[in-house]
């Protein structure tokens, strides 16, 4: 049934995405250094991306790619690099198997609702309120909307990612009143 | 024909998932972060996908803004944790315990 | 009207000059300062008083309004002036009197340490005090009125380092409230009745008033005015002011503060001529005021307390003049007052001065050789005081006590014993401090006693030339009563006049003159080669009738009762042991929470999956309904 | 929006095999033009140097690249022992693969007309356009970085960390200078940048957006490409002097070619994005014959000015400091950019905006100019109240020094 009503480049670009993105979410789970589940992370946000431009939003694929990979990653793999810490061994379940099981149940109970939820037939009777897509590109609509509708929030992210910056800087410079780590606990980690 | 809206919201509910378990799970304060990320993704496709399946543009800039704020929320939370590791030289969350009441 | 806001502006630029660069600029050039302001202020009064002069009678009320200042409601407060010749009067009197007062100020507060602070008080007082007069409604008065209780109660503790100058300021600051409440609660009982605060409106419109209400206004506002104006039994502060340096006691007696009172009254007067119970209440309080002080001055001994005791006798009368509905002889009595007080007491500043801060008239004597000019100014302006003809307290005294007779023949009965005693004790005080014998060696440990320098005569004589001749301003003879003639149009209706037969007119003051005399004669008498008569000076006379006591007695010492109460009982129990018992609750509940804060952040987010499962649950159930 | 007209119809085997042909002569260009490049840079800059240069193989030594690479062939590929293997492996790759995918953008002629479709000559004109270039760059980053990190070394580690940031720094600066460029086109397609960019003012002038936009948004991105693609005078990330050969120091061989040719690929594409977004293109006088070859030959020409222009930079310019590099991207051009950027857009609403634009923007920069001065000299008085250590290197890192002397 599927088959006849899914066209197949569709198709094989969803599933290889998909194997993409599951993948990188796995990987991202199990991998033993820091570094690799940075990269992990970066392929499972291409698959997104892929899955984007497949929905019609080039412009949110690009962005994903230009914010995510290029920006919030590489600042992961920046702090990880400055702090050293890539070459610990971190990934230890052991003695913590409650934890895990009572995670993986807490996962599997929100998986199985929201299962129910993407297949089931939603009729909200939302109409669309910032602007219809169209059938191309969605870009010019989404800068329209983004700089009508949502001026305000839009106007509030400038501000808050300035906040953000701010933030960062302060949390980051090194005051002279802060103690540096002391010897022992350095040997500790 | 193009795949059906559902099957997206799967990917994106599996997605979080993953995300979710690893929160839970993993004990670097900088793959937790990760994680967080990935759940994050996973609403983003689930916004897409809603944009796509009510035909509103209004879910693509929902993503839009999540896109901001998430790398809002790196940029502090990494100063954040170079700013303890170099109090206590640790990433391991369950070291970072301090706020226990 | 724009010569107006120069009246009030000058004195405001003054201390807004003075309290930027006052430290800067030192002394003398701060007090000069502050003098000039004054004196400018003065120039733009005579000019307001000459424009207005050239106008009809019957348009000679301006108002310049300035801008809108509280707006809630149906509630509406201008800042607005308004000169006509009541507020032209206050004017020219307040700015002339504190300007001279300024000048000697100069001389007085040499070499103080804060000198230039003493001058921003003072302007800043003066500026207060041209708002009180020339405000067009009753919230703007009231903003004057604080004023000048405010700066009152800095130049009264100017030398706050002594105890008693810190606690005296306080005192007037305190009982000034008493009669703030007064104020307040009739300008809510005006707006109550009559949906407005504005002169303008709320005076033609008095009428209206039901008279009950009228009363109450009345008497509310008196309550005010007695507080301002120190009338029985709220003017104990007035005599411990004199712990302020002796120019301020001038400005508060003589200029601005004491007649803040007398004016409210004379401007309300519409209201005042419908409640016939209140005035007459007013006039008994302000005759017994007059007695009672008069009596108090006979016995002290310190110079200053016998001034001001004066003060609180003279502005009994002026009570009595607004009582009887003899507004114009009221403001009569204030001007003359205004003059010869000011003179009283800047000749006792500059015989303190002379004496090193000597206040006591019993160290004093045989002055009037060494300090002839301060010696001359004060027995003018003894004499005036006293009512001795021709002298300007003759006239105006006279006038006030020909309405009192005119209303009831015991008012004047009691009124011209005041007189009476008044003309005895300012003897007393002139005859102990300038002749008799010297009796200031130890104080001065040697050096005599000298003439204050030019600095502070010059305003001495200014003042005795006016108070000398300021009787010129309103002679009971018809065509000559100038003020008469320039107030009443003000009054109007409000404004009494008694008929007298044409013997009562020659009798009355022939009676004063007399009285007069005879006071000065006995002063002579007693006083001539004494200093001390224990039998004249009882000490209940010169406790000040014990109301002092009384009030600290009754009021004083049992608030401090109450305050210890409240801190042995109330406090610990009651109060601490609820806040410690909240405290208490919420450790404990707080203590409950903790556990479930452990620490790691894993956990956490363990229980927000858990929320997360139990939402969607929700979700799910409630869809599926 | 600029779309390629020959996916606009049914996609047939014809249409793909046009798209496999433009991608494959692309690649073959590329490289060709990649072992040219190298060739024209050590010619030049030892002419510059005043001495002769490659003169072996071939005539002129043309063929010395080719020589070079076979040579780089044929050595021993080490990894080394302390290295993370899989991705000492892959980082070459991540460099070369954006760098040649940046190309696909470019438009290096017109509109031709083959096996009776009509198509552009570029690779690909996405609707997101230029924003492919962003992207792209982003993920250059991870080729460095990674390639440093994994050699498990410290020169490399550092000469990474440090690229990694610059990288960063200057992806804003150009960004905004990109958006500039958007901003005035309408349009994300490089196509429609070009397109826009034909004609000429008063007859003469070419309608480019060099001139069309002011030069500043030209000198902040061809600051912010050269720091992008870390050629000189922005090479922190590989001084000799203080890192050895920076992040690719461990790499030998065929891994080391790929860096070598993904540096050159970059410079290569870089100017010819440049070209595109300024200088219009392809765009040219046109002799009435030939007409698809014009277009062609103009833009190969203006590509290889700014590859001139580049191995000029590298012979005439130092190497900046560290801290000089951050403090012109952060505190100049970003801060510049951003001013150019509302004067552009105050510009295209009207024109008495734009100029007040302009004032502000001048008030506002000296106020900026003063307040880092003000900023720069506290806390220099603060370093030198203070004993002097090292910002960039990680706490640990510095412990591990000690304990290992």
């Amino acid at each position: 049934m599927i088959a006849t009503v899914i066209s197949v480049p569709q198709l094989i670009v969803f599933i290889v995405s998909v194997v993409i993105i599951a993948i990188g979410g796995v990987g991202l789970l199990s991998a033993r250094y820091p570094v690799h589940a940075a990269l992990f992370l970066v392929m499972t946000l291409f698959g997104v991306a892929v899955l984007f431009i497949e929905e019609g939003a080039e412009f949110l694929a690009a962005v994903q790619v230009v914010v995510y990979a290029g920006a919030v990653v590489v600042l992961f793999l920046f702090v990880i690099m400055l702090l050293g810490v890539d070459r610990e061994e971190i990934t230890s379940f052991a003695g913590d198997t409650v934890r895990v099981a009572l995670a993986g149940v807490g996962v599997a109970l929100i998986l199985a609702e929201l299962f129910i939820v993407a297949t089931g037939a939603w009729v909200t009777g939302a109409h669309a309120v910032a602007g219809k897509l169209s059938a191309g590109s969605n870009i010019g609509v989404l800068a329209r909307s983004v700089f009508t509708t949502y001026l305000l929030p839009f106007e509030l992210t400038a501000a808050l990612l300035v906040i953000a910056v701010v933030g960062a800087v302060i949390l980051s410079r090194r005051m002279s009143g802060v103690a540096q780590p002391r010897a022992h606990e350095s040997r500790e980690v | 024909m193009s795949i059906p809206g559902s099957w997206y919201l799967v990917v994106a509910a599996l997605l979080f998932g993953l995300g979710a378990f690893g929160v839970l799970t993993r004990r670097n304060v900088i793959v937790m972060f990760m994680s967080v990320e990935l759940m994050l993704n996973a609403v983003n496709l689930t916004f897409v996908t809603y944009a796509r399946m009510l035909n509103d543009v209004g879910g693509q800039v929902a993503v839009f803004f999540v896109l901001v704020v998430a790398a809002a929320e790196v940029v502090v939370g990494l100063g954040i944790i170079v700013a303890i590791f170099r109090h206590r030289a640790t990433v391991t969350v369950d070291d970072i315990s301090s706020l226990k009441g | 009207m724009l010569v107006l806001g120069l009246v009030i502006g000058f004195p405001l630029l003054g201390f807004l000059v003075l309290l930027a660069f006052g430290k800067r600029i030192g002394d003398p050039g701060a007090g000069w300062v502050g003098t000039i302001a004054i004196a400018l202020s003065f120039v733009a009064a005579v000019v307001t008083w000459i424009l207005l002069l050239s106008k009809h009678a019957g348009q000679r009320t301006q108002v310049l309004r300035l801008f809108q200042w509280i707006h809630a409601g149906g509630f509406h407060v201008n800042i607005t002036f308004r000169a006509d010749p009541l507020s032209v009067v206050m004017m020219l009197f307040v700015t002339g009197v504190a300007a001279l007062i300024h000048l000697y100020s100069i001389g007085y507060m040499k070499r103080d340490a804060r000198f230039h602070q003493f001058f921003v008080y003072l302007n800043l007082f003066v500026f207060s005090m041209l708002v009180l007069v020339t405000a067009n409604n009753l919230p703007l008065t009231f903003l004057g009125w604080e004023g000048v209780g405010a700066c009152s109660y800095w130049l009264i503790s100017f030398w706050f380092e002594r105890p008693s100058a810190a606690s005296a300021g306080k005192k007037a600051f305190i009982i000034n409230r008493i009669g703030d409440m007064g104020f307040m609660l009739g300008t809510f009982l005006v707006f109550e009745n009559l949906h407005s605060v504005s002169y303008s409106q709320v005076l033609p419109a008095a009428h209206r008033l039901p008279a009950g209400t009228a009363e109450a206004i009345a008497l509310l506002f008196f309550l005010a005015a007695a507080g301002k104006s120190a009338q029985l039994p709220l003017f104990t502060w007035l005599l411990d002011a004199m712990e302020g340096p002796t120019p301020v006691s001038a400005l508060i007696h003589a200029a601005t503060m004491v007649t803040a009172g007398v004016y409210l009254m004379a401007r309300l007067s519409p209201i005042l001529a419908l409640a016939h119970a209140a005035s007459t209440t007013i006039a008994i309080i302000g005759v017994v005021t007059a007695f009672v002080a008069a009596m108090a001055a006979t016995s002290q001994t310190d110079i200053k307390k016998i001034v001001a005791f004066s003060t609180v006798s003279q502005l009994g009368y002026m009570m009595l003049g607004i009582g009887t509905g003899a507004y114009v002889a009221a403001i009569f009595l204030m001007v003359t007052h205004a003059f010869y007080k000011a003179l009283i007491f800047l000749s006792s500043g500059s015989v303190i001065h002379s004496l090193d801060s000597e206040q006591s008239i019993r160290r004093m004597g045989a002055l009037a050789k060494l300090m002839p000019i301060t010696a001359w100014t004060m027995i003018i302006a003894w004499l005036s005081i006293a009512g001795v003809p021709p002298f300007s307290g003759f006239f105006s005294k006279g006038s006030i006590l020909e309405d009192a007779f005119g209303r009831n023949e015991l008012l004047w009965v009691v009124g011209v014993v005041t007189a009476l005693l008044t003309a005895y004790y300012m003897g007393r005080l002139v005859f102990v401090v300038f002749y008799g014998k010297p009796r200031w060696q130890e104080v001065t440990k040697g050096h005599e006693p000298h003439e204050s320098p030019r600095i502070m005569t010059i305003p001495l004589i200014v003042l005795a030339v006016a108070a000398a001749v300021a009787g010129l301003l309103n002679l009971p003879y018809s065509g000559l009563r100038f003020l008469h003639n320039w107030l009443s149009p003000v009054f109007g209706s409000a404004l009494v006049s008694y008929h007298l037969s044409a013997s009562e007119k020659v009798l009355l003051p022939a009676t004063d003159a007399v009285v007069a005399l005879l006071g000065v004669v006995i002063a002579w008498r007693l006083w001539r080669n004494h200093s001390e008569r224990k039998a004249l000076e009882p000490t209940v006379l010169l406790k000040g009738w014990y109301l002092d006591s009384f009030y600290d007695r009754t009021f004083a010492r049992g608030g401090t009762a109450l305050a210890k109460f409240g801190d042995r009982v109330v406090d610990p129990t009651i109060i601490d042991g609820a806040v410690g018992g909240v405290a208490w609750l919420f450790r404990w509940v707080g203590g409950l929470g903790r556990k479930v804060q452990s620490g790691l952040v894993r956990s956490y987010l363990l229980i927000m999956v858990g929320g997360i499962v139990v939402m969607l649950a929700y979700v799910l159930v409630s869809a599926a309904r | 929006m600029g779309s390629d007209p020959l996916l606009a119809g049914h996609i047939g085997w014809v249409v793909v095999l046009i798209v496999v042909i433009k991608v494959i002569v692309a690649f073959i260009a590329m490289m060709v033009s990649v072992l040219l490049a190298i060739w024209i840079e050590r010619k030049v800059i030892s002419d510059m140097q005043n001495r002769i240069g490659p003169n072996r193989a071939g005539p002129f030594g043309l063929l010395q690249s080719l020589a070079d690479g076979i040579k780089l062939f044929f050595k021993e590929d080490l990894i080394p022992e302390r290295s993370d293997k899989f991705i000492f492996k892959l980082a070459p790759y991540l460099s070369v693969i954006p760098a040649f995918l940046t190309f696909t953008l470019v438009p290096v002629g017109g509109i031709v007309h083959i096996f009776g479709h009509t198509t552009e000559l570029q690779v690909a004109d996405p609707p997101i356009g230029i924003l492919l270039l962003l992207a792209m760059s982003s993920i250059s980053v991870y080729g460095v970085m990674l390639a440093g990190w994994s050699s498990g070394s410290k020169y490399p580690l550092i000469g990474s960390v440090r690229a990694s940031a610059q990288m960063i720094s200057y992806e804003a600066a150009m960004g905004l200078s990109i958006a500039s460029v958007v901003l005035l086109t309408g349009s994300l397609s490089t196509r429609d940048m070009v397109t826009q960019q034909l004609g000429t003012f008063f007859g003469f002038i070419p309608h480019w957006n060099i001139i069309r936009l002011g030069v500043i948004p030209f000198l902040v991105f061809i600051i912010a490409i050269t720091a992008e693609v870390n050629r000189p005078p922005f090479d922190l990330v590989e001084a000799e002097q203080e890192l050895v050969g920076g992040f690719h120091t461990e790499y030998s061989s065929i891994r080391f070619a790929l860096f070598y040719l993904a540096e050159y690929m970059n410079t290569i594409t870089m100017s010819a994005i440049m070209v595109t977004m300024f200088f219009g293109g392809p765009d040219g006088p046109d002799p009435s014959f030939l007409h698809w070859l014009w277009p062609i030959v103009w833009f190969i020409v203006k590509t290889a000015v700014f590859f001139f222009i580049y191995v000029w930079f590298r012979a005439a310019l130092p190497r900046l400091r560290y801290d000089q590099l951050m403090d012109l991207g952060w505190k100049v051009l970003i801060p510049v950019m951003l001013v150019w950027l509302l004067v552009v857009a105050a510009m295209r609403v009207s024109r008495p905006l734009g100029f007040a634009m302009v004032g502000l923007g001048i008030v506002g920069g000296l106020l900026l100019y003063r307040a880092i001065a003000v900023g720069r000299d506290r806390s220099t008085a603060r370093e030198l109240a203070r004993p002097a250590r090292a910002e960039l290197e990680p706490p640990r890192e510095r412990r591990e020094d000690h304990g290992d002397s």
